[in-house]
């Protein structure tokens, strides 16, 4: 069952690489990278369940804080053109 | 093989968030412009990966790692809005109009104000 | 238009190769049984010799600290190296930050995200995590502070001081952890043997001096990653005051 | 000043059952370390959070309440409201011909307190059809991005906005 979901969210995270390379402008991969990481959490938490095992869990959550931190940073960065204003 | 009704349930919410993240990601690669994209990317995906998350901690026995899930759920509930906004607003304040538009009244608003005030 | 062709193929024949990599991925995805060489000297041993569970603290911190404690001598260089490259630039204007939609919200998160760090530290004996990548998501918190609220707003919060005060701080204590070994006669950076108490295993109190060495890095970490986020971003400020064309609010 | 220790005695209590719940370690040790880490915690972000030192205080806030009976039927309806969305958005995905009537539209509240329009642009942002572009504090004006405008006087978001706006005000003030 969870190899199932796991089949369709493969599927998912490969339409959203296409967005990230064929994008015409920068906010279009900036909005199918942070769509990735939150397929990547997604298959974290699955592969939890599926090796019986809590740890994924922690890994999971530090990395969604992290692409969360990198989107704003990307967002502020694209909105004047400057990291520093 | 037995199937009780929990792993059912859990199954079938797994079923469609799935569902729903592969046609979000679909719409991602088939609207026009970039805040469609990001009403695809971003809304559509957390109901997506909610459900899968809903899913997986009801198929899991040990209740501490099902609150865990759930803890992940709540962050993507609230963070994802946040983050949403900051990327359509940096576009706009950047200068990418939309393609097809029928209506611009923030267009209208900056250029009648000029300074923009507390934000 | 071929151009873009060309492009687009390029980009299917690479999703197909990743997509295949994934296939892979996904049907070898049982366990791995058969564990042969040292690693299941490691495996067997290192809750028994050290007290902690996590065996990737274990080795960190306790078969091969010393390495560690050259790791950690690395950042504390390159801290002290890029904050004397960028020492001449002046602190002169103050960003304005995102909108109040990201301030208000981020302001929510914030103490979780903090207490969440600190937890990683701690508990870096007995389950995923410790001082390095605890550090790394409290130098995260930092960043957001400098992204979100404005750089006027981090440096009234952390004083650059305090954060050079908790880096070097950091690195004493690791030493001086380093240290009661050699007083004891078991060698530098010895664990157990130096006569720290094991603990029982699994417990928040085990595992010897490695909860010890846990803080002390995740301290060096924490201030050294702001420090360098921090220098960097002065360093952009100062060139915006330096050329006064660029339009500023 | 009540309204502050309420608040900061409530963020010390989620914030220890936080840390209970990711640490799961039920020892008197851990326990007294995260009773120890959430004070700290506490008063750090009650200095510098609640009172908001990075904002200006132009406008006098009404006093947020929390009532438990809207609170029942207004988190049910959230949670419909995201699955709604989601389902909407696919149904655009897997149409064969995707025309579409994007529009932003200006919305005009009547929620005068700064938090309460937080969430209630985040709520906008994950119901059906619609985005939060930007905030106007000033004039408590939000900006909205339509995916379907069906009428183009964008009439159907500003109801469907009001009703949210609605519900959230009686819960929250």
């Amino acid at each position: 069952m969870i190899r199932l979901a796991l089949w369709g969210l493969m599927i998912a995270s490969l339409m959203g690489f296409w967005r990230v390379i064929i994008g015409p402008t920068v906010p279009d991969r900036i909005v199918a990278a942070d769509a990735l990481t939150i397929i990547l959490t997604t298959v974290l938490a699955l592969l939890a369940v599926d090796f019986g095992n809590g740890i994924f869990l922690d890994i999971a959550l530090a990395f969604s804080i992290l692409a969360f931190a990198d989107v704003l940073i990307m967002a502020k960065y694209f909105e004047h053109g400057e990291l520093h204003r | 093989m037995n199937i009780d009704i929990t792993s059912a349930i859990a199954c079938a919410f797994m079923v469609v968030g799935v569902f729903f993240a592969m046609t979000s990601a679909l719409g991602m690669i088939r609207f026009p412009d970039v805040y469609t994209r990001i009403h695809a990317g971003t809304k559509a995906l957390t109901g997506g990966a909610l459900m899968t998350l809903v899913g997986a901690a009801l198929y899991y026995p040990a209740w501490q790692v099902k609150a865990k899930i759930l803890l992940i759920a709540l962050f993507f509930l609230i963070t994802n809005p946040i983050s949403s906004h900051a990327i359509a607003r940096a576009c706009y304040l950047h200068g990418i109009k939309p393609t097809v538009s029928y209506k611009d009244d923030y267009g209208e608003n900056l250029n009648n104000n000029g300074e923009e005030t507390e934000r | 238009m071929s151009k873009s062709c060309f492009l687009r193929i390029v980009t299917f024949l690479l999703c197909l190769a990743l997509g295949w990599q994934f296939w892979k991925g996904i049907l070898a995805l049982e366990p791995t049984q058969i564990i042969i060489g040292p690693a299941a000297h490691y495996i067997e041993s290192a809750a028994e010799e050290t007290g902690a569970t996590n065996i990737v603290a274990a080795i960190l911190f306790d078969y091969r600290a010393l390495d560690t404690l050259g790791e950690a001598s690395v950042i504390y260089t390159s801290v002290c190296g890029i904050a004397m490259l960028f020492a001449k630039s002046k602190f002169k204007i103050s960003s304005t930050g995102l909108s109040f939609i990201v301030k208000r919200g981020v302001s929510f998160i914030i103490p979780f995200l903090l207490l969440y760090a600190a937890g990683i530290v701690l508990m870096g004996h007995i389950s995923p995590g410790g001082g390095f990548q605890g550090g790394a998501v409290f130098a995260t918190a930092t960043i957001l502070f400098c992204i979100v609220y404005g750089s006027g707003f981090e440096a009234v919060m952390i004083k650059p001081k305090t954060k050079e005060l908790i880096e070097s701080s950091g690195a004493l204590m690791f030493v001086l952890i380093g240290f009661v070994g050699l007083w004891t006669g078991a060698g530098f950076l010895a664990n157990i043997a130096a006569g720290y108490p094991k603990g029982e295993v699994g417990r928040f109190l085990s595992g010897g001096s490695i909860p010890l060495l846990n803080i002390a890095v995740g301290m060096k970490v924490s201030a050294g990653l702001s420090t360098i986020f921090y220098s960097m971003i002065k360093l952009l400020e100062f060139e915006v005051t330096k050329h006064p064309g660029v339009k500023n609010k | 000043m009540g309204t502050y220790r309420k608040k900061s005695i409530l963020l010390f209590v989620v914030l220890f059952l936080f840390w209970v719940l990711f640490t799961w370690k039920l020892e008197l040790p851990a326990l007294v370390v995260g009773l120890a880490l959430s004070f700290v915690i506490t008063r750090i972000s009650h200095l510098s959070f609640f009172p908001t030192v990075h904002e200006l205080y132009r406008h006098k806030e009404p006093p947020l309440h929390f009532r438990f009976r809207e609170a029942i039927t207004f988190f049910p309806l959230y949670v419909l409201n995201i699955l709604l969305a989601t389902a909407q958005v696919a149904l655009l995905a897997l149409k064969p011909h995707i025309e579409l009537k994007p529009g932003i539209v200006k919305l005009e509240t009547s929620i005068r307190n700064k938090t309460t329009l937080v969430i209630l642009a985040n709520q906008i942002t994950l119901t059906p059809g619609t985005l939060t572009v930007d905030i106007d504090l000033a004039h408590h004006n939000l900006f909205v991005h339509s995916i379907n405008l069906r009428t183009l006087d964008a009439d159907s978001v500003r109801k469907e906005v009001k009703e949210l706006e609605e519900r959230l005000r009686r819960m929250m003030e």
